[in-house]
Order: C-alpha cells, then structure tokens, then sequence
C-alpha cells in the first residue's frame, strides 16, 4: 500500500502547515529508475462520476499491456487516478497535484469542458502534456493540449447528411440542454441542415436544471416538423427527453448527439428507433475490439464496467503516448508535444490519426436504437475528419 | 391551445404532488424541511429497487411511503425534537440531513443516473391532440391527493388537531392534544408524502443522487405563498405553475425555469406575510 | 375520562375531598417568578374564585397549574394526582377543562369543530352535545357557522360548552365575565352553578368582577404579587370588605 | 440637554499598535511559511485562504448579525467572472481587469442590496432571507449557462492571466485573508459592529432606539457581498477561468458548513473551519470523494444539534477549563463629573434615595397650563377590521408631566402605548409630539421626534456589555464609527442619573445577560434615557419588582419628571405605586377614556370602582 502511506504522510506534513507549524522538508527520492506516470484525471465525484470508474479501467488495462511488453523506453508506467469533481475549482486542484505534487509526465484526463478549461492553463504553464480524451463541442487550443475524442464536425455532418438527404427528411425540430456543449451541438447542427437544404422550423433550449420538456413539445406539436434533432448533457436529461417525448405521442424520426451506448441501453424502450452516430460501439467488429473486450473482461472480471466511446479514447490515448515516446525515444516533455500530432494508432474504435491542429481523425459509424435498448450499427462512414479546429497549429 | 391548457394543469398537478410534503410540514411544524429534496430522492430510488426485482410502480408507491413514514419517524426522534426550539437551526440541520442522505444513496447506488421502468408511457388522444397519459394520470392523482389532504384535515380528529396546531399550539394543548405527537405524525406524513412524490415522478424524470434538488427551491417557494393550506397550495401551483409554463412556452424555457422563484419573492415582498 | 374515574378512587384515601392542591407553588417568564409561593386548596365540588387586579398573576398561576407554563418549584396535585412536570394533554385527559381569557378560540374553524377538538374524539360528539345543548341553545343553531364570526358573547358561550363536553371534574376558568354583557353574565352564571350542582363539577374562577364571582362562588380568595393575600367564605361579613380593600384602586 | 462624558477604561477597546502587531504576526506567519511548503500544499491552502475570505462574510452576516446567507458564492461568482469576461473579450491587461471587477463589486452590492430590499420587511421571518439567498446563485448559474460565449456558459471562460509562482499566490492570498480578517476584527470591535450584535439579539429594541435596523442590514449584505466579489476577482486571476461553480447553490452551503463548524461569530472559527476541511478534503476527498460528504454532513448534522455555536468555542472552553485564566478585576466607574452625584459611591443603594423624593411632588414650579404640550392626542383610533380596540382618545401631556394609564385587562392600555410610539399603528386620528405628527412614521422616526419606549419585560442585548448596551442607545445621535469603538460614554443626565443610582456603573463590563431582573430594567431604562426622549413611555415599569425596588422606580421617575422635565406616560396596575408617582390618571375601559382627572379624583370615583369590581357601567 505505497499510496496510502504516502497519502497519510503528505496529510500528516500538510496539516502541520496548516497548523502554522513548521514541517521538515521532505525526503529527496531518486529520479532515476522512477515509473513513467500517467495521471489520469477525470470527475470520480460529481457529474462525471457515472462514466469515471470505466475510464479508469481503460486506463488500466492500456498501462498493463505497456508494462507486459517492459514499459515505456524500459521504464515501467504507472497510471494515477485523480478525482476532479468535474468541475472548475476540482480540476485547479487535480491539475496542481498531479503535476506539483504528483510529479507526473502527462495528463490524460476525461473532464468535464469547465474542468478541461480550468486545467489546461495550469498544465500550460508548466509545459506538460495534455491528451483530452472527451467528446466535446471544439475549439480547444492549446500548445500541449491533444484530444482524441470527437468534435462536432465529426458525428454531425455524417448523421445529418443520412438523415437530411438519404432520408429526405427536410423539416427539422431543434432542442438543446442551455449548456455549452448543448449550445455549439446544436447551432453547428441548425447550420448544417441548412446547407443540406433542410428548414429548421423551431430551435430551443432547456436549462439543465429543469426536468420539464413539455412546453417545448406543446411548441414542436405547433410547429409540425418532419423530424427532430436534439443535444442534451448526457445522462439524466437524455433520459427525461426521451420517457417525455414517447409519451407526448409525436411519432417523428429522432437523431440524438447526446446519447451513447449504454444510455440507451438503461433507457430502453422510450429510446426506440432514435438514430445517432458514434465513434465506438462495443458491437464493432474488428480485432482490436475483440482483443480489447476480451482483455478488459480477464482483468475487471464481474468487476468490469461496460466500455463506451467515452471511456474507450483513454485506452487509446495511453497507447498514443507510448508511441509518441517511443517515436522519440524521450518522455521529455516538448519532444513529446512535438511529436503527438504525427502519431497514428490502431486500438478498438479503427484507426486513429492524430493531426496538425491537435484533434483526430476518428471512424464513424451510425447506429439506431432497438427496442430493448440495444444499438445496432447500420452504417460506417469510415474515417471523418475533425475539420479545423485549431488553424494555428497547422 | 388545449394543449397549452393541458401544459398548464398538468406542471401544476405535478408541483402540487412534489410540494404538498414541503407544505404540512412547514405548515404544522414552522419549519423549513430542506432536506425534502432528498426524501423525493429516496423516493426515486425506491422506483429502481422495484424495476429491478420486477414490480410495478403502482406497487412501489406504497413501499415508498411506508420507508418515508419510517425515515420520517427516525429523523424527528433524533434530529428536529431536540431542535424545535431553534427553528432557524433546523435549516441547517435538514441540510445536514439532505448531504447525509444523498452520499448514502451514492455510496449504496452510485452517482449513475439510474432508470425505473414506468407503467405507461403512450399516449391519449385528447380531441384532435395526443397528449401524455402519465401527466394526465399524474394530474388526477394530484386531485386526489388534494382531496385526500382535505378530507384528512377537514374531517378527521388528526386533522383537525393539526389545523388547531397550525392556528394555536398553546391554545391546542389546552385542548388536550398532545402536539409533539401531532408534530410527529407530521414530519412522517411529510416524509412520506415527499418520498411518494419522488416515486410518481419518475417515470418522468430519470434519477440520481441529486434529482430532487431543481424540484426543492421552487416547492419552497410555492409553500411560502400558499401559506399553510392544502387549498391555497393548489391555487399557487396552477398561478405560478401556469406562469412558468407559460413564459416557458411564450418567451424561453430559461426565463420560464426562474419565473417561480422571481414571482414568488415579488409576491411575497408586495404582500408582506407569510 | 374513564382512566381518571379509575385512578381518582384509588388516591383517595390522600385527598378524597380535594380536587386541586398547590404547595408553594412558583413559576413565571424569563428571569421573573409571577407566581411566588402560592398554596391553595379546592375542594371537590366547590366553586372557588380567585380575584386580584390585573398583573398580579391570576391567569399565570392558571397556565402553570395546566401545565403551560413549567413549575419552578413546589407542586400540584389535581384529583389527587401529581400532576407536577405533566404534559398539558395529560392533565386535560385526567379529566380538566381549562377556558383561556386570551385567544381562547380558533376564530377560523366553525363552532362544532371548536366543540369537538376538546372531545379530540374520546367520546361521541352528538352524545355529549345533546347533554349541553339545552344550556346553551344559540351554539346547536350554529354548528357551522365559522366561530370567528360570533359576537363576543356568543363566544363566551362556545367556550363555556367546550368546557363542559368533556365532562370534566374540573374546570379552571380565566376572566369568563369580562367584557360581557349583563344578561350574558346570568347565562354564564347560570350554566356554570348548574354544571356544578348538576354533575358535582369543581370550577376555579379567576375574575376581576367580584359580583359575578361572589355569585358563583363558595370560597374566594386574593391573589397579591403572586402569593394569595386572603382566603375566605363569600357569604361572610368581611369578604367583601376584605376584596373591596385588595381590588379597587 | 446637559451631557455628561466618560472614558471608562474599556477592556474591550483595541489600539492601534495591538491592530498593526496582529498584522504583522499574520503577514511574518505566511511568509514565513511560505519558504516551507511545497508547491502542491502553496496551492491547495491558496485556494483556502480565498475561500475563507468569503466565509468571513458569510460569518459578519451570519454570525454577527443573525442574516443567514446561503447564497455567498453567488457574489463570489460575480467578482470571479466580472474579471474573467472583461480580460477574455475586452483585452487583457491590468486596467481592464480592474474596470472588471469594479463593475462586478458594484453589481454585487447592488444585487445584495436588492436581496436584502426583498428580504426585510417589518415581520419578515428570520429565515426569509434564507430562502430568498438560496435563490441568488440559482439565478446566477442560469444566467452564466444561458450566457454562451459571453460567459462561457458550462464550458466556463478561459482568460489571460499573469503568470505568478504558486508561493506567490499563496503570500498574495494569504496576506489578503490576514488583511480581511483583521478589518473585520476592527469593524466588528467597533460601534458599527456592536450595533450589528444588538441587531441580531434584539431587533425590536433597536427599533425602539431609533435604529433603522432595515438599512442596517441591507448596508452590510451589499458591504460582504463587495468583499466576496472583491475575493472572487483576485481569485478569478489565480484559478485562470471562470466557471460556474464558483458560483453555485452548492459553493454557497458549502461556505455555510464550514462557517458553522468553525463556530459562527467567531471570525477565526469560520477562517480556520474553512482551511482546515479544504485542506483535509483535498487530502482525503481525493480518494473517498463520497464517504468524505458522508461524514462532513454527519458531522454537521451532530454539530447543528449539539454544538450551535461550533467547535472553535467548543475548544476555546475545553482549553480555558484545562488552563484557568485569572479574571479580569472590574475597572468601573468610579466619579462622574456631576456635582449632586459626585462623592456617592457607584453601587448605591438605590432605597436611600427614595425617601425625600415623593414629598417633592407636592410643590409644583410652575402651573401646569404654564407647560408646554409635549403629547398632543386627537380622536385616535385602532381597528382590527371591525373590531374598535381604541376608540375616539384624545388628552394632552404636559411637559415634565407623569401620567398613569389605568384599566382592567383588556382596555386597550398596551394598544395605546404602542400607537403612541409607532405612528403607523393608529388607524385614525392623530399624534403629535411636540407640535409634530407622527402619523404613518415608523418606530424609529418617532424615536427621532422624542418617543422613548420600554418594555414590558426588560429587552435589552443580552450578549453586549453594560457599556455596550448604553454606547447602542447614543448611536442614533452621532453616527457609529466603522473602526473605532467609542472610548467614551456621553450620556445625557438622566440616564447618567439611573445608571449611577441603580449601580449599573458597578457593571459597565458585565454582561446584560449577567444582571439581576431590576437591574436589568434600569439599564434598559437608562437606554431609553440615552435617546434624550421628551416623553417617555412605560409599560408596567414595576412588573417583576420587589416592593423595595418599586419604591426606587417611583423616586426614579419623580426626578425625572421634576428635575428633567421629561414628561412620562405609564401603564400601571399597582395602585400605591400610582398614588406616589403620577399627576394624572387617564382610565381606559373597553377601547375608551372613562376617566381623565386627578389620582384622587379616580381613586375617589364611583365608576371607575364599579368598572374594577366588575359591575356593569351604566348600560354603555
């Protein structure tokens, strides 16, 4: 139980500072034969804490299968869960021990875009590398900054075109949670209907707080349209969209930007027949997939929690790293930075392909939602683009 | 504009099932019961123990009100008797027992937002509208309530002892009504009404630790303006209810989910009791 | 009620004759003792009147007998029973009525709810009613009409009734005659001798209004910054001189 | 009006040198400590140390004042984003950030200001601004999530910040929870911040002194909000984003609890309540983020009950009954300037005096109708719906006049009295004092026009010295200093007169809630004094005394009446005691004057026998 000790002697030391009594300095350890270290930092309490645990997992196995073949350039890697309460103030303090206390070499975090937002800076300032492994709504910049979940771009365009044109569906309804990644989901949705030539004939937005879809429904009875897109936050407000839409009677066609695989599993059958795409489903058929699942189920056993498209690009990106430090032959932080966008790899979800502007190019693939819950994939659109997301970079 | 109609009498039918807890006990005991949004919680969670041995909710009403009467009876005893002398310290006590009973159900649960089966999730058709059965379900069964709450306070011996609670203790006493077990018997109808509350809602709204929160601030509200009558409770759940519905509707849902608040305030500002 | 009827019998061997008892009985609010020292006897099926001036403790020394306020010190034994430290409800149920000079009725609630909280569904209401009503034939019109709305007077009756529907062995009544008009007074007078007479029912009147009082009454006595001042016979020749020097000004 | 000054040495007053000695322990502590710590420890207490700031306003209001305030982190939130949206759209640069988070104060004491406009009305429960807090940072989360890119919303707002070490921030924000701590230190020592005090333990006594306790109040949420801003600005600079939860309901209880379990109105316990859990759940909530809550909301819950008042008293008694610390000897009063009072002993027996002054009535200096009109009441009325409690009453006092107001339970005796002291409570007719109306003015604009009022029962703030206590009733004729604590005591005769008389100068540093129940009357009765009032109103000024003590009021009042010409107006039951001390009898009986006239005349009167006894009155 090295951690813990080390935790009880870190509080013990912290809180006779706080006391405003002196501590002795602490104990110089040796670098040299020290592990490569993973933090990987993700919200275990608060909003993210549904998904977390898995991520971890994920994490987990990509650092074991690392070690098996003997590390990182001979050095064993060891990866270090750190709790960000998925928000801001959470993420200072994550960021600040992982890289202050913790000493890591790089952050590989699943974050919330506020903790994302909160922690970049710091991990700016210190000069280490950063991969963001969420799906969210684009734009992030940063010199260290890499992320290998998708943008918007990426499941949108491929969703709205089967729809909009293989579908000719033409009269669109467009809801959101009121959130940022509700928002920018929604307005790139709302514009590319448009270039497909399609209308939207009502856009609207609900606050996160609020359970109540039914005055928006009541305005989509009024409105009459052909089919609905819709981008809640993930979890809770998914589900009451959709209990709340199946019993208002509305029969449309819906396409869903925020639902994921095992959402709709839980949600079952208010869920049927909504279409959406993502960049991972566990019923890919594909070898690494399988060797992924079957690796993941002789580790976790029954302690397994189901992998997802959220939790999947931690694996990839641990792999991403190693490559990239491989490549160079260092762990040294700008040798890395440098180095990240030219890495490709091939893990669960196909082949990814680390670009210029610091996001990935991700295969994409559509799926619509059974009566049981259960996704079944009907369509790959193979590998999209994220499009420009950081011109600077490139 | 039937369904507007609907919109309304519904959300209020659905407020007043949420608030009616909040209001005994605030109305009987003075207090301010924050920790409602946790017992609308438990409520919740009853819901998915029963999906997951396979019950209905119809059967896991009952269930849910019974542990609210039982939860409700061990709080009292031990948390708000030795307080009641202190009302303002019960705020933070029922806060206290809201952050308790939510890491409870986290480390029991998990934080995942979990799904109970619900019994109807159609439609009906209402003219020449399809309109949400569950809701309309849900509105009656808030009449019902409402009635059931009137005839409790108006024609039973309890109820009448708690109305005389509600308009005089001292006097009340006199009359030979032991009110500590008047306010008892209070905070567990309150408990169970709101952890029944919490278990109709659901096939709603999906659960979570924290899913009773968005519902307190506005049930609070609500309370404060109807005072303390099951009666008045129904007329401010429809006014201010039909408001939020309407601005939700009208103007944007984001204004719509302050309108409770903001009015209520004003109209307690402009009124000057409580 | 049968509780008490049970329980009476078996004290009585203590205080058979006495119904309340106070030994050096002290209570008050906050830093001040109201009530210093007060001892008092009642017997069974007397009618007792306790006169004094305003502040001087008369419906203190009430409320600390029911048991509203607590007892500082000393005791109080009610049909035998010590009833020191009781709950209020308690005492209620071994079988007293107490009528409050202040706030004694729920304006709000209609006259037969006024009526029946005092039952609190011990007994049959229509039952009980039906033993009263023929003293006061105003209330059994008005069962529904909300009680806020009586007159004054009307009132006095509703509290009078509610004292007497339980059956009680003992009533403690608070300034019943103020403000009343005089032929409302020999209506109370009237319910209140017969009650006494009728069912041997023991009344303690606290009173400023010495004729009422002395009408009813049997024994008075004077309460003086909460310790009682004199004691006495009403029919006697220096009881009214004795009250007249205690009480005007 | 002859006033009287005293510099007691008050223990509780602090000096300059204490002030800038505690400032610089503070400062050389974190300095100091800042060589010592590591980076990740700097961080962590950093954050701490804002946070704390924050709490400390939370504790000003809360503890000090008795205004619950669940909703702190909202103004917090504010300053956070009032610099992070100026620095991320308006350019960087200091000049920018400092226009942002000006604006953000000022919109926060606005906000605050509003809230407590919604919140304190007359009769407002306590807990309504709770509820109305509770509702602040609702409103402010929706308002940054509906914000877009403006704001950030749920995403939260990135922003260029300088680029300081964390030692740097840890002294930065360190020195600044040395700076406010110590401020508040200062305030709440002050006559501003025993003013708070006496708010929170007796609102309607302050009323009653002229004290407009609303403004108070609303001054001093608007005052925390700005330095919960003010944090939230330099915190924003050190976090480097702004986001929601800086502002949220949750931030806001949490700032409670912690508040709480430091022990509120304490300053220091909310301070040390606040590192402590940050530090601890930044240590331990890492690994048991759940199980941590779990046991932060037992531990509340057990606090709330168990220990109110929170554990950093709960430990300063554990150590003082461990180490007992000899007690301070009493530095009372020990002259007065006064010439008839200079010699007599503080402490006097208060019955010695009593016996010269009842003769002292009989020989008037002047004719009555010589005097001025100090209380002048027409036709006044008090409905209840239709219910008449006071019905057509109109008499005169006179200047250095006692009257009695007499009357069976139930006459309306109290009713009148608080008429007289609050101009809104009649319903028609009118007041004046000394020429001017009082109709529809408040409490405490009566005050103003010489309406003194004491209680039935003695009120008066029990948590604040005798010399606190007194310092509270003059602060409504010279506005209270926000630093300074009165040094000396300016009292008007005759409250100087009942303090000495009754020994209250004995006492000037013991605890109101320390005094004996006559005593307690007297200081009561000296505050009112203090007000300089021209006529002075009594509610049953003997209640609760012992004939000894009564016989001391009743010379009390003559020399008021005779020697200060302040007219006095009582409500009295006990017949010897009006016989020695009033000029004038006014019997009430149902709402209506029955009787105005001389003691004799009353006392002689056949009526007002009849009404005592309870007889009929001739069929009205």
């Amino acid at each position: 139980m090295p951690k813990l000790t080390h935790t009880r002697r870190q509080f013990i030391a912290g809180a006779a500072i706080a006391a405003g009594g002196a501590a002795g300095g602490f104990p110089a350890v040796s670098r040299a034969a020290e592990p490569v270290k993973i933090a990987c930092i993700c919200g275990l309490s608060g909003v993210n804490s549904p998904v977390a645990p898995a991520v971890v997992q994920s994490g987990q196995l990509a650092v074991a299968e690392l070690n098996e073949k003997g590390g990182i350039l001979g050095r064993k890697v060891e990866l270090l869960p750190i709790d960000d309460n998925s928000d801001a103030s959470g993420a200072v303090k994550a960021f600040n021990s992982a890289i202050y206390d913790k000493k890591v070499n790089i952050i590989i975090a699943y974050e919330t875009s506020a903790a994302r937002n909160a922690g970049e800076p710091i991990a700016a300032r210190a000069n280490m590398p950063y991969i963001y492994t969420s799906p969210y709504e684009g734009g992030a910049c940063g010199a260290n900054l890499f992320i290998d979940g998708w943008v918007p771009p990426q499941v949108e365009i491929p969703l709205l075109k089967y729809m909009v044109d293989e579908k000719n569906l033409k009269s669109w309804y467009a809801i959101g949670s009121d959130y940022a990644f509700g928002r920018g989901i929604i307005d790139f949705a709302v514009k590319e209907i448009k270039s497909l030539g399609g209308t939207v004939v009502g856009e609207d937005f609900n606050p996160l707080s609020s359970s109540d879809w039914e005055p928006i429904f009541t305005k989509v009875r009024g409105e009459k349209p052909e089919a609905i897109i819709y981008c809640t936050s993930n979890g809770s407000p998914n589900a009451t969209f959709l209990k709340q839409y199946k019993s208002t009677g509305l029969d449309l066609p819906v396409g869903s930007f925020s639902i994921d695989e095992l959402t709709a599993l839980k949600i079952g059958e208010s869920a049927e027949g909504v279409l959406y795409t993502a960049d991972y489903f566990t019923s890919l058929d594909n070898p690494q997939n399988e060797a992924y699942l079957a690796a993941m189920n002789k580790m976790f056993g029954s302690k397994l929690l189901t992998p997802s498209n959220l939790s999947v690009p931690e694996y990839d990106a641990i792999h991403i790293y190693a490559l990239a430090a491989e490549k160079v032959k260092s762990v040294e932080a700008a040798a890395i930075i440098k180095t990240l966008p030219t890495v490709s790899f091939k893990g669960p979800r196909g082949v990814i392909q680390m670009d210029k502007e610091h996001h990935a190019a991700l295969p994409i693939y559509l799926a619509q939602i059974q009566k049981d819950g259960s996704s079944k994939v009907i369509k790959s659109f193979g590998l999209i683009d994220p499009g420009n997301q950081c011109p600077k970079f490139s | 504009m039937l369904t507007h109609a609907l919109d309304i009498v519904t959300s209020a039918g659905i407020l007043y099932v949420v608030a009616l807890g909040l209001l005994i006990i605030f109305g009987v005991l003075k207090i301010i019961n924050l920790a409602h949004s946790a017992f609308l919680a438990i409520g919740g969670y009853v819901a998915v123990v029963a999906t997951e041995f396979h019950v209905s909710l119809w059967y896991a009403i009952p269930i849910a009100l019974i542990i609210g009467i039982v939860i409700g009876a061990i709080l009292e005893a031990t948390v708000l008797r030795p307080l009641y002398a202190r009302p303002l310290d019960t705020i933070l006590a029922t806060w206290g027992i809201s952050i308790v009973v939510v890491q409870l159900i986290t480390l029991i649960f998990g934080r995942e937002t979990q799904f109970a089966a619900s019994p109807i999730t159609g439609a009906i058709s209402i003219g020449d509208i399809t309109y949400s059965e569950y809701r309309i379900i849900l509105l009656g069964l808030a009449l019902v309530l409402g009635a059931i709450m009137v005839f409790l306070f108006q024609a039973t011996e309890l109820g009448l002892s708690a109305r005389a609670v509600i308009m005089n203790e001292g006097l009340a006493q006199a009359m030979g009504i032991n009110t500590r077990f008047v306010r008892f018997f209070t905070f567990c109808a309150g408990a169970a009404l709101a952890t029944m509350a919490g278990a109709l809602i659901t096939p709603l709204v999906s659960i979570e630790p924290n899913m009773g929160l968005p519902w307190l601030i506005n049930a609070f509200m609500l309370v404060l303006v109807a005072g303390s009558s099951v009666i008045s409770l129904g007329w401010a759940t429809l006014g201010l209810g039909g408001a939020q519905v309407l601005v939700s509707t009208f103007i944007n849902p984001i204004i719509g989910g302050l309108t409770i608040i903001v009015l209520s305030v004003l109209v307690l500002r402009a009124r000057k009791t409580l | 009620m049968s509780t008490s009827q049970k329980s009476a019998p078996a004290k009585a061997e203590t205080a058979s004759d006495i119904a309340l008892c106070l030994r050096g009985l002290r209570s008050g609010y906050g830093g001040i003792d109201v009530i210093r020292e007060a001892n008092l006897e009642v017997r069974k099926g007397g009618i007792y009147a306790i006169l004094g001036k305003n502040g001087m403790g008369k419906t203190t020394l009430l409320k600390t007998i029911m048991g509203l306020l607590p007892i500082r010190d000393g005791s109080a034994h009610i049909l035998g029973a010590d009833i020191t430290g009781w709950p209020t409800y308690r005492i209620v149920r071994c079988g007293v009525s107490y009528v409050p000079q202040e706030q004694a009725i729920f304006q709000d609630l209609n006259v037969g709810e006024n009526l029946r909280i005092a039952l609190g569904g011990r007994a049959s209401f229509k039952e009980r009613f039906a033993g009263i009503a023929g003293l006061f034939p105003v209330l059994g019109q008005r069962l529904h009409q909300v009680a806020g709305t009586l007159s004054g007077g009307e009132q006095k009756m509703l509290l009078l009734a509610r004292a007497l529907l339980t059956n009680p062995k003992l009533i403690l009544i608070d300034e019943i005659s103020e403000g009343l008009q005089p032929a409302i007074v020999g209506h109370a007078q009237a319910a209140l001798s017969n009650a006494c007479r009728e069912r041997g029912t023991t009344i303690v009147l606290v009173e400023q209004n010495v004729r009422f009082a002395f009408a009813l009454a049997d024994r008075y006595a004077i309460l003086n910054l909460g310790e009682i001042i004199a004691e006495g016979e009403t029919g006697s020749d220096e009881a009214i001189e004795s009250v007249s020097r205690h009480l005007t000004l | 009006m002859d006033l009287a000054a005293w510099s007691p040495d008050t223990p509780r007053r602090l000096s300059v040198a204490k002030v800038l000695a505690l400032t610089a322990c503070g400062i050389g502590v974190i300095l100091i400590s800042s060589a010592l710590l590591g980076v990740y420890d700097a961080q962590i207490l950093s954050q701490a140390f804002f946070f704390a700031v924050v709490a400390i306003a939370v504790d000003l209001q809360w503890g000090y004042t008795g205004i619950l305030s669940w909703g702190q982190s909202a103004f917090f939130g504010i300053g956070v984003y009032g610099v992070a949206i100026a620095s991320a759209h308006y350019g960087g640069g200091a000049p920018i950030a400092i226009l942002g988070a000006t604006i953000a104060a000022a919109l926060a004491a606005f906000v605050a200001g509003g809230a407590g406009w919604l919140s304190f009305w007359d009769g407002a429960p306590p807990f309504f601004v709770a509820i109305v807090t509770f509702a602040i940072p609702v409103v402010f989360t929706q308002v940054i999530l509906s914000g877009g890119t403006y704001t950030g919303a749920s995403s939260g707002l990135p922003f260029p910040t300088p680029n300081l070490a964390p030692w740097q921030w840890y002294r930065i924000s360190g020195c600044l929870l040395v700076l406010v701590a110590i401020a508040a230190y200062v305030f709440t020592k002050s006559d501003a911040g025993r003013i708070l005090v006496a708010i929170r333990e007796n609102e309607d006594r302050c009323r009653y002194l002229g004290i407009r306790t609303a403004r108070w109040k609303i001054g001093l949420m608007a005052a925390c909000a700005v330095l919960s801003a003010v944090a939230g600005t330099l915190y924003a600079e050190y976090a480097t984003v702004a986001a929601t939860s800086y502002g949220d309901f949750v931030f806001g209880t949490e700032l409670v609890i912690w508040t709480a379990l430091g022990g509120r109105g304490t300053l220091i316990g909310p301070i040390l309540g606040t590192i402590f859990i940050n530090y601890i759940s930044a240590v331990l909530g890492g690994s048991l983020p759940f199980l941590w809550l779990l046991i932060i909301g037992l531990i509340f819950v057990f606090v709330v009950i168990y220990l109110p008042s929170g554990f950093y008293p709960f430990l300063q008694q554990w150590a003082s009954r461990r180490l007992p610390i000899p007690g301070r000897p009493f530095r009372g009063l020990l002259s007065s300037p006064q010439p008839e009072a200079s010699g007599r002993p503080a402490g006097t027996d208060t019955r010695s005096l009593s016996p010269s002054l009842p003769a002292a009535r009989g020989s008037m200096p002047r004719a009555l109708a010589e005097r001025a009109v100090v209380l002048h009441i027409r036709e006044v009325q008090k409905s209840y719906g239709s219910l008449h409690v006071l019905r057509n009453i109109s008499f005169d006092i006179h200047r250095g006049e006692v009257v009695g107001i007499v009357g069976p339970n139930g006459a309306g005796k109290t009713t009148l009295v608080r008429c007289i002291s609050d101009g809104r409570e009649y319903s028609a007719g009118d007041i004046a004092v000394s020429g001017r109306s009082t109709r529809s003015l408040s409490a405490q604009e009566c005050v103003s026009l010489g309406v003194g009022r004491k209680f039935q029962t003695p009120s008066v703030f029990d948590a604040l010295s005798v010399a606190d206590c007194l310092h509270i009733a003059r602060s409504f004729r010279k506005p209270p200093s926000l630093w300074r604590s009165g040094s000396h005591l300016a009292l008007p005769l005759p409250a100087l007169r009942i303090a000495e008389l009754t020994g209250l100068f004995s006492q000037l540093h013991v605890p109101a809630s320390h005094l004996a129940h006559g005593t307690k009357q007297a200081l009561e009765l000296a505050m009112v004094l203090a007000l300089e009032p021209t006529i002075l109103l009594l509610d049953e000024p003997t209640a609760g005394l012992t004939r000894a003590e009564r016989t001391a009021v009743g010379s009390l009042l003559a020399v008021l009446a005779k020697e200060h010409n302040i007219s006095v107006l009582l409500i009295e039951h006990d017949v010897d005691f009006v016989r020695t001390v009033c000029d004038r009898l006014v019997v009430l009986h149902m709402g209506e004057i029955l009787l105005d006239g001389t003691v004799s005349d009353v006392v002689e009167s056949e009526v007002v026998r009849s009404v005592y006894l309870g007889e009929a009155v001739g069929g009205t």
